[in-house]
């Protein structure tokens, strides 16, 4: 009747009990970690696409407005991909006989469509309106990133709803005013590069009563401390914000030195809905 | 399609009984050794083999588990639809979305704008007048119709065909291509083949037409220019269900065809003879006549309510709205009437009968000038005539009635010309036979022996949306274009022409009669666009290119609208009254399935029909008395014979049925050629169907056979829950001694759920829905005092949540959306389901799923009978989510996927739901509906393009329910906020109040005290249904008030 | 434990537990304090003999139990008044009541798995490998129905001749060296 | 106790205690060596008797049933089932509730019996365990399957996600979750620490190396000293002390599923303690089903003697009296209250179209056993317990089904009454989980020691310590 273990075993024994704990915390780290990462949200992958488009070249290369392609975004439900006739526009001139460009003349000579793969691609149950974000203050880049860098387009954020919710239910922090809604490069306001803004809320205001500037009124002359009366539909951005409307009136303007007094100005301004509000379900699932 | 559960196994039960049948042994020894995706496949494959199919079958017939093993559909879908529930499970579950192309414009429409629906004006060309309609289409695609506000006639109203063309339109059971004599063919073929043949003849003879009723104007053009052409070309309308009986009527009083337009604005009393003009477009007028019946029908302080007395054999939602209704067989109701006419009560009248008989001819003489009568379509020709007699006598005409040209350009009594055409197919006379649109070798009478004689044609061509019993055995098929695919024109009820315009490109390059008629023309190209603007030349006034415009914009053609017709007193015309005796047998075209040209439309074979709540089937209806008398019970199969033909049949009670009568519905039995949905389904009452009983019949037969036949009634009070309770009842003891009161009927009573008055009650006590009066016994029940909603402050936390907090920014007070439902107004028509199945995707599951309670409609018509089912008063109550402010499925949802918005929605968050059906079981109204199994349809192409964009398609698992139609709620806000504004009373309708016939449904903002539905719940008549259990619900209905003859009270 | 050579201890078995309690008691009033009794079944009065009364387990069962209880009903506040404040069936944010259920299981589950892993932790389990299992006589009996004394080495009042005399004068069975 | 006076003369019957007049717990004639020898003997034969592999493979046959019908399940939905609107929970949740009550037994004897000092209850815990495990095994499924998408039911568990969505703790199927898992840890954790000892014991007897490593790393290294005894004790006894309040609240938990609702018939105070009430009754009740057989087949009856079989069904009679007097206030409430949903609720359950299932309940669970348990005759005769407790089981199935869908399928509003019928998927999962119990239990009494033989030692005379005269009752003790 000797021993059944050795001496040894003692201590695998503990060892054995500590590293079973140690593996079921990795694992959960794991997952954790896995469902945040690149590889289920996509973050930064770059689809090979039928053309490689380069947003940089396009918008910081040629300097073209968002708009010019996407013309819908600040009406449409969908921010919409532009139709190839929009291509063949300048392509039709420029670039003729390109290689890369052969999937656009095929596609504008069968009529059959150019077929990209969607880079931001929200599940079918989340009901996102583009052109509400777009009319309340919330940038391109807030949520795309600088595309204006991209030389092939990527997806910046993780779109997961911990990402949406983060902004709906403190929009303040993203609020710009809509006529930096194009500006790649705004950081927003700071003691160095202050914001002033000026509202002629009479009768029912839209967001682009609101006008901003990044000039100071007061000193830039009178085209600057004026603005437009009428609320202008279309928002025509500007990026010193003074449109050149003919009805013009005397502003005040405020001062702002930081996000945070922007984004109370503007979320009162724009009338953006409480955060109960914006981060209840039926905002975005139906 | 969902539909195929049901339909498709139908076939294999009947051909494999022979198979010998698999042991669950040997399903096990097939499945053993079989592991991950390998097993997957082997149970698919296993499920096909016949044998198995026996083996579910014998192991449990009557279940839903049953067929799934036959469900092809979501076998095939399974691991994609695993995909989609996870992809459902989202980024949450550790799945990635599979890479989505996006296929842009090549060229981008002008005025497209993506996720903004656009909305075309046209019109659906009816028989009975077309209903014009505004369609919303998104991306160019028609994702749901509704009646068109701008139309003088309809504002905006619909009915439940008419909402279920829909789906017509993407059936994907279409006919797709021309065929001739069985294979594929091309239009230009029958081009060719046709015109040659037409050239042949001389002046056209030998070339017959049979149209379905001809209701565009311009066909009839066309028709005229064929015969010019073709002179001995003949054209024969018919339908099995039409107006031979009015036209008749009036050829004999007036000497020429007319319609009459009833204008129940002007009418404080309503004799109907036998008419349903609430239950659908069935009856011409519907529209306008529900409208402002209803109008006349809601009580207003000193507003004088009108008085509706019906004269009935089956039981319709019209005869259940009147304050008298009076059961007789159809040979009776002819009758009656005459007897009114001549002011004596009938002979051989009951005592009952002849009470009624005075109170109705006393009241209707005394507001004479202000009363009406309304002859029913199916009723004999005597009764029109008697009504053309009494609206005579009683001054109706000119005030309450106008006679007008008829609706349909050429007005024809079809049966006697349908008779001539058979006898010269028989004579051999006919060459070709152009069938256009209808189906005579499934409607015909059937001692006609149409198919036979059809066969005698050397030629038959049929144009039709289907290749069915008509076209399957024509020499050509042509698939005819739907009417959102086409360009027509037709006249509404009260005459106003309507330019039919596609909504879409004809799917399958269907074509119409138009084009046929076109062949035979000048410019047999000629499309008929060109046709239809050649018409419109003729009745569009002014600036043709501006008129042009405006008709297609508004939907209708200005100055096109009917004037009244002076068509001199009636002549008393000796139409005999219809043979009675024995048992009669009634034929009405289906409230659901009119004259089976719908069969294939998975909505309308699903939804439960007005008064019986019968889904899937149609049967012998009958009263308890007859029952008794020939020994059958409800369910039972038995076998009705008249004049020799015999068919199998259910039998099901009526409640309010008159004795000795059987009322069958038309349009079922129709064969696999009718589709996956139709084929199959219920019993072809058109085999019993002759040229001497068209509308009725004598001396049927009834015997009962052994076994019972299953039917699927989705209401419990007509089959298992009827009676004996009602002995129990706590206020009127013993007031159901023989159980034949509807035990449903009498709790929804005792529960204070229905809740009305009479007239006199609501003046003396305006205040009864809450006090309690006759009709009402609220009070004294349930946990709360009197039934009624606890006081806040008794609640634990008082104001655990307020919902008029005020915005910051606008200082607004926040929308609280409720809604108010009158049920005075509400008439049980069904338009509203059928509305909300297309706003809001939801699945038809099949005969077999609604047989055990999974139907999915997130809107029902709830049918109450009070007291005996003999002669019973019914109430219709639509039972939707109540939204409760204090949800009780939202407390005991585990996972949240059921919540409560800011504005007071009770939101269902699908993708978030995991399937416990908790929340199910703790909704007092039960109106959840949860997705068993795969009951979404995520195969069929066609059923794709149909799909609301807005709302998500629910896959297995998921629990739904109404959401007040949450996204068009939030479209609105959407587009206010853009605009920096709140949301203005109107700018949210919902899609059963838009489709609501008689505005008995509002919806709105309940904290805008200037908004209708604050108004109506403002009403002291206003009440929620179940209040004692402190559910405070969102939706409350308004009591029914009802101004019954003091006379016959 | 760190494999050491020599001697652990004397073993010595005994038939009833009576013999043992007495052997123990006269060795701890001869003395000696590192020793242990083994018996197949708790035998108390060997406790009192070896004056062992106190154990520190309920004190880790009890802060078991506090953690569950904070845990459970601070996550549970925490999800609904901060985390995501949603109106479910217009209950308050802070629904105390129910609240309560989830955080006395948690209570429970905490306590219980800490007294049990706790006492494990204090016996010093798993110890595989023990001198004792030396002795050849041991497992024999030691779970089944023979009672042991065990004078440690490690006691200063230990020496291999004394020692085994004093246990010599007792009714035991057999008195063997164990050897670590 | 109820009657002290002995059926026949002590003499006679060697199992009859003469000072009480009770049955002995133990057959007299036992020592440590002999229990241990009896009890280890079962685990540690060479031989295995044929009946148990027979047991077994019918056990593995039955529960492919339950293979089968899950993997239908999870191809096409839970509509493969008889549940519908409105009777939306069927068999799942029925046999849920059955199974966990069965489960409560075990708990109780181990638990509450050895806080009362029953020490009969020794040798009947460790089996009454294994049966709690397994059923809550067995319990355990049906939630999970019953959800309409069982592969997102971990949602209903608290964990850190991306959609920062969490459990809604107000539903009572959020308590359930924590209960019942707390429930199965804590059983589970309960049984194993009452086994450590044992698994020295085995290891030491084992003569097959593989047996002794592996009982060996079972027991932990466990030699007996007296310091671990204490420590173990302590920890036994807080364990019972816990899970004595567990097993009391995880009834009552599931009984909120239904208090807590709003549905007649389900919104009820009483649930709770006739729930528990209830399952302890069911429990032993299977207690019962499982000692009777085994006893004979290992013949183990002089350490599961009659004596045990008699307390159990006093345990019965008591709990069943609980029961009863439920249903009769649920009766005389429906009355009392004036509430035409309760009056309207018992009317339907009685008479409507689904009475059969009240009465036959009233039968199985009331009627019979409450009548025959009073006679001490019948309380010692085997085979009728063994008759009795399965028609108990019936009984109890009944209970379920009667409160789950009697009360669903007719209830505020009338339009939406339905009726409920199961289907052969719910039979075959059902009779399929039975299987899987039968399987685990025989895998148990086979390979694990199914009577605690430390604690049998401590019941033994051998164990009195004499010390100078004064004498003590160890059993009293030792516990």
């Amino acid at each position: 009747m000797a021993q059944v273990f050795d001496r040894s075993s003692n201590a695998l024994a503990r060892f054995s009990l500590v590293l079973t704990g140690l593996i079921v915390i990795a694992l959960g780290v794991a997952l954790d970690q896995l469902q945040r990462s690149p590889w289920v949200t996509r973050q930064g992958q770059r689809p090979d696409q039928p053309v490689p488009f380069s947003h940089k070249h396009h918008v910081e290369g040629l300097g073209l407005q968002c708009q010019y392609c996407h013309t819908q975004v600040e009406k449409a439900a969908y921010a919409g991909i532009p139709p190839t006739k929009t291509c063949i526009n300048c392509h039709a001139q420029i670039w003729t006989n390109a290689n890369l460009l052969e999937p656009v003349r095929q596609s504008w000579a069968t009529g059959a469509s150019i077929q990209w793969i969607r880079v931001h691609d929200l599940p079918d149950y989340v009901y996102f309106n583009h052109d509400i974000h777009v009319n309340k203050g919330i940038g391109c880049a807030s949520c795309h990133g600088r595309v204006d860098q991209m030389p092939l387009m990527y997806q910046q954020n993780t779109l997961q709803m911990e990402w949406c919710l983060n902004c709906h239910r403190n929009p303040a922090v993203n609020l710009r005013p809509t006529s930096e809604i194009y500006n790649m490069a705004w950081t927003g306001p700071s003691s160095d590069k202050p914001v002033w803004c000026s509202s002629t809320v009479k009768g029912g205001a839209t967001a682009q009563n609101v006008v901003c500037t990044t000039k100071d009124p007061n000193a830039s002359g009178p085209e600057v401390a004026m603005v437009e009366g009428a609320a202008s539909g279309a928002a025509v951005p500007n990026v010193d914000g003074a449109p050149a409307a003919p009805l013009v009136m005397p502003a005040t303007y405020v001062k702002f030195t930081s996000q945070i007094e922007l984004g109370k100005y503007l979320t009162a301004q724009y009338h953006i809905r409480t955060p109960n509000e914006l981060s209840s379900c039926e905002t975005c699932h139906r | 399609m969902a539909e195929m559960k049901s339909e498709a196994t139908q076939p294999v039960v009947v051909t494999q009984i022979a198979k010998a049948k698999l042991t669950l042994a040997e399903v096990q020894a097939k499945l053993t050794g079989k592991t991950g995706r390998r097993f997957w496949k082997n149970l698919d494959e296993l499920a096909e083999t016949e044998e198995f199919h026996e083996l579910m079958r014998e192991e449990f017939p009557r279940q839903a588990g049953a067929n799934e093993w036959v469900d092809a559909v979501s076998r095939r879908g399974f691991l994609k639809v695993m995909g989609a529930s996870l992809a459902l499970a989202g980024l949450a579950g550790c799945t990635k979305q599979p890479d989505e192309p996006i296929f842009p414009y090549v060229k981008q429409p002008e005025d497209l704008v993506l996720g903004k629906p656009m909305y075309f004006a046209t019109a659906f060309p009816f028989p009975t007048g077309a209903v014009p309609v505004l369609v919303k289409s998104d991306a160019f695609r028609p994702i749901k119709v509704d009646g068109n506000p701008e139309h003088p006639m309809s504002l905006g109203k619909s009915d439940a065909l008419t909402q279920a063309t829909l789906l017509d339109l993407y059936d994907p059971d279409r006919s797709q291509h021309v065929v001739y004599r069985g294979e594929n063919s091309t239009w230009e073929a029958f081009q060719q083949a046709f015109t040659a043949a037409a050239k042949q003849t001389l002046g056209g003879q030998g070339i017959y037409f049979l149209s379905e009723t001809i209701t565009s104007p311009t066909l009839a053009e066309q028709w005229k220019q064929v015969q010019a052409a073709y002179p001995q070309a003949k054209l024969v309308q018919w339908e099995p269900v039409n107006r031979d009986s009015a036209r008749a009527a009036s050829k004999a009083a007036f000497g020429s065809y007319v319609d009459a337009q009833y204008k129940l604005d002007e009418a404080d009393v309503i004799l109907s003879l036998d008419a349903d003009f609430l239950g659908g477009i069935a009856h011409p007028g519907f529209l306008p006549l529900a409208a402002a019946y209803a109008e006349r029908h809601r009580y207003e302080e000193g507003k004088p309510m009108n008085r509706l007395y019906v004269v009935e054999s089956m039981p319709t939602v019209t005869g259940f709205k009147a304050e008298h209704r009076l059961a007789l067989k159809p040979s009776e109701i002819a009758a009656f009437a005459q007897a009114l006419v001549a002011g004596t009560a009938p002979a051989g009248a009951t005592d009952e009968q002849k009470k009624y008989f005075a109170a109705l001819s006393a009241d209707l003489k005394k507001s004479a000038g202000k009363a009406v009568v309304i002859p029913g379509e199916q009723a004999s020709p005597a009764v029109h005539a008697a009504a053309y007699a009494l609206n005579e006598a009683l001054g109706a005409v000119g005030k309450t009635v106008v006679y007008t040209d008829t609706v349909v350009p050429m007005p024809s009594e079809q049966l006697a010309d349908l008779k001539s055409l058979v006898a010269e197919m028989n004579a051999g006379k006919v060459q070709w036979l152009v069938v256009l649109g209808n189906n005579p070798n499934y409607s015909a009478p059937a001692d006609l022996e149409f198919p036979t004689a059809f066969a005698k044609v050397p030629v038959t061509v049929h144009l039709g949306t289907h290749v069915d019993e008509t076209g399957s055995v024509a020499t050509w098929h042509i698939n005819k274009a739907h009417y959102l695919e086409s360009w027509t024109d037709a006249r509404a009820y009260d005459g106003t022409i309507s330019i039919v315009q596609p909504m879409i490109d004809p799917l399958y390059g269907g074509k119409q009669a138009h084009d046929v008629l076109q062949t035979l023309l000048a410019n047999p190209q000629g499309s008929a666009y060109e046709a239809v603007q050649a018409t419109a030349r003729g009745y569009i006034q002014g600036d043709f290119a501006a008129g042009w415009r405006k008709a297609l914009h508004d939907g209708w053609v200005e100055g096109t609208t009917f004037a009244p017709k002076s068509v001199g007193a009636p002549k008393a015309a000796g139409l005999a009254a219809p043979a009675g005796g024995g048992i009669e047998i009634s034929f009405r075209p289906d409230p659901s399935l009119y004259d089976g040209r719908f069969a294939n439309v998975g909505w309308l074979q699903e939804l439960p029909k007005q008064v019986t709540n019968l889904s899937w089937d149609n049967a012998a209806l009958m009263s308890l008395n007859t029952m008794a008398k020939l020994g059958v019970e409800e369910n039972d199969k038995a076998e009705l014979e008249l004049t020799g033909r015999k068919v199998v049949v259910p039998v099901l009670v009526a409640p309010g049925h008159p004795d000795d009568v059987i009322t069958v519905h038309l349009g079922f039995g129709r064969g696999a050629e009718a589709g996956r949905v139709g084929a199959g389904v219920g019993f072809n009452a058109y085999t019993l169907r002759t040229t001497t009983a068209v509308l009725s019949g004598a001396d049927a037969k009834l015997t009962k056979l052994s076994g019972t036949y299953d039917l699927c009634v989705t209401k419990v009070h007509n089959i298992e829950h009827r009676g004996a309770f009602a002995q129990h009842d706590l206020n009127q003891p013993l007031s159901d001694a023989n159980g034949t009161y509807s035990l449903a009927g009498h709790e929804a009573m005792e529960r204070g759920i229905i809740r009305y008055a009479t007239l006199e009650e609501v003046k003396k006590n305006p205040d009864f829905a809450h006090e309690g009066a006759s009709g009402s016994l609220v009070n004294k029940v349930g946990y709360g005092v009197e039934g009624e909603t606890p006081k806040k402050d008794e609640s634990f936390f008082p104001d655990a949540w307020n919902y008029e907090k005020t915005d910051p920014s606008s200082l607004k007070i926040q929308n609280a959306w409720g809604m108010a439902i009158d049920l005075n107004s509400c008439i049980g028509c069904n338009a509203c389901i059928v509305s909300c199945y297309a706003e809001n995707n939801i699945p038809v599951v099949g005969r077999e799923q609604v047989k055990v309670g999974r139907n999915m409609q997130w809107l029902r018509i709830d049918t109450y009978f009070e007291g005996d089912l003999h002669a019973p008063r019914a109430h219709f109550q639509p039972m939707a989510c109540q939204h409760c402010e204090n949800a009780g499925c939202e407390q005991v949802c585990p996972v949240g996927a059921t919540v409560h918005t800011p504005e007071g929605i009770n939101t269902m968050v699908y993708n978030r739901c995991v399937g416990t059906r908790y929340c199910s079981n703790n909704c007092p109204y039960k109106v959840r509906r949860f997705n068993f199994l795969l009951y979404s349809d995520y195969e069929t192409e066609s059923l794709k393009f149909m799909r609301n964009p807005d709302v998500s398609v629910r896959s297995r698992g998921v629990m739904e329910k109404c959401s007040y139609c949450v996204q068009r709620v939030e479209a609105a806000k959407i587009q206010a906020d853009k605009e920096n504004r709140e949301v203005r009373d109107g700018d949210v309708v919902t899609a059963c109040q838009q489709a609501c016939p008689t505005s008995a449904i509002t919806f709105g903002n309940i904290n805008d005290k200037a908004s209708k539905v604050a108004k109506r719940k403002a009403e002291e008549r206003d009440y929620p249904v179940l209040a004692d259990l402190n559910f405070r619900p969102r939706t409350t209905y308004t009591a029914g008030v009802i101004n019954p003859n003091p006379e016959l009270a | 434990m760190p494999p050491r050579e020599g001697i652990y201890g004397l073993l010595a078995e005994f038939n009833t537990p009576t013999e043992l309690v007495q052997a123990t008691e006269a060795a701890r009033a001869a003395g000696y304090r590192r020793m242990e009794c083994y018996t197949p079944y708790p035998v108390e009065e060997a406790a009192e003999a070896l004056n062992v009364h106190t154990n520190r387990v309920p004190l880790v069962c009890l802060l078991g139990g506090l953690m569950g209880l904070t845990t459970a009903y601070l996550m549970e506040t925490w999800v609904n008044v901060w985390s995501y404040p949603l109106n479910i069936a217009g209950r308050p944010l802070f629904s105390w009541p129910a609240f309560i259920i989830p955080a006395y299981e948690w209570t429970i589950l905490f306590a219980g798995l800490s007294a049990a892993f706790g006492m494990m932790a204090l016996n010093g389990l798993p110890q595989l490998y023990h001198p004792v299992f030396n002795a050849p006589n041991f497992r024999n009996g030691a779970t089944t129905d023979k009672f042991f004394l065990c004078l440690e080495a490690a006691d200063p009042k230990f020496s291999l001749t004394d020692t085994r005399a004093f246990l010599e004068q007792f009714p035991a069975v057999s008195v063997v060296e164990v050897d670590h | 106790m109820a009657t002290k006076v002995p059926l026949q003369d002590p003499n006679l019957d060697p199992m009859i205690d003469p000072r009480t007049g009770e049955y002995a717990v133990i057959a007299p004639g036992h020592n440590f060596k002999s229990v241990t020898q009896k009890i280890a003997g079962i685990v540690l034969t060479s031989n295995t008797p044929l009946g148990w592999f027979f047991g077994l493979i019918v056990g593995a046959t039955v529960a492919t049933g339950l293979v089968i019908g899950l993997t239908w399940l999870f191809l096409k939905g839970v509509g493969i089932w008889g549940v519908t609107i409105p009777g939306a929970w069927g068999f799942a949740i029925i046999n849920f509730v059955w199974w966990i009550g069965i489960g409560h037994a075990g708990t109780l004897i181990s638990a509450i019996l050895l806080l009362f000092k029953q020490t009969w209850r020794n040798s009947i815990n460790r089996f009454a365990e294994a049966m709690t495990i397994f059923a809550v095994v067995c319990a355990g499924t049906f939630p999970l399957i019953h959800v309409g998408r069982p592969w997102l039911a971990y949602w209903l568990f608290p964990y850190p996600n991306t959609m920062n969505v969490w459990p809604q703790f107000r539903s009572p199927l959020a308590w359930d979750v924590f209960a019942v898992s707390t429930y199965a840890t804590i059983s589970i954790v309960f049984w194993y620490v009452g086994m450590i000892p044992d698994f020295g014991t085995l290891r030491d007897r084992a003569t097959m190396p593989l047996a002794k490593t592996a009982y060996g790393i079972l027991s932990l290294g466990w030699r007996g000293s007296t310091r671990h005894w204490m420590r173990y004790e302590t920890a036994s006894l807080l364990l019972a002390g816990l899970s004595t309040p567990l097993v009391l609240s995880v009834h009552t938990v599931i009984s909120f599923d239904f208090a807590v609702a709003s549905l007649a018939g389900w919104h009820t105070t009483i649930f709770p303690p006739y729930f528990v009430a209830g399952a302890i009754y069911s429990g032993f009740a299977m207690v019962l089903t499982l000692a009777i057989p085994i006893r004979k087949f290992y013949n183990l009856d002089d350490l599961v003697t009659l004596r045990h079989l008699d307390n159990m069904a006093k345990v019965m009679l008591g709990t069943g009296g609980i029961v009863a007097y439920g249903y009769g206030m649920e009766v005389f409430m429906s009355w009392y209250s004036a509430s035409h949903w309760e009056f309207f609720m018992m009317w339907n359950r009685m008479f409507g179209p689904m009475g059969w299932a009240y009465w036959m309940l009233i039968l199985t669970n009331i009627a019979i056993p409450l009548t025959s348990l009073w006679s001490r005759k019948l309380r010692v005769n085997v085979a009728y317990l063994f008759v009795l407790s399965l028609i108990v089981n019936t009984g109890m199935w009944f209970e379920r089904f009667v409160i789950v869908v009697t009360s669903l399928y007719r209830d505020y509003l009338p339009s939406s009454w339905g009726t409920y019928r199961a289907t052969f998927w719910d039979y075959i999962i059902y009779i399929g989980t039975m299987g899987l119990f039968t399987f685990l239990f025989f895998l148990f009494v086979r390979f694990l020691p199914m009577i605690p033989m430390s604690e049998i030692r401590m019941m033994l005379p051998q164990t009195k310590v004499d010390r100078g005269g004064e004498a003590e009752h160890a059993i009293e003790e030792t516990v």
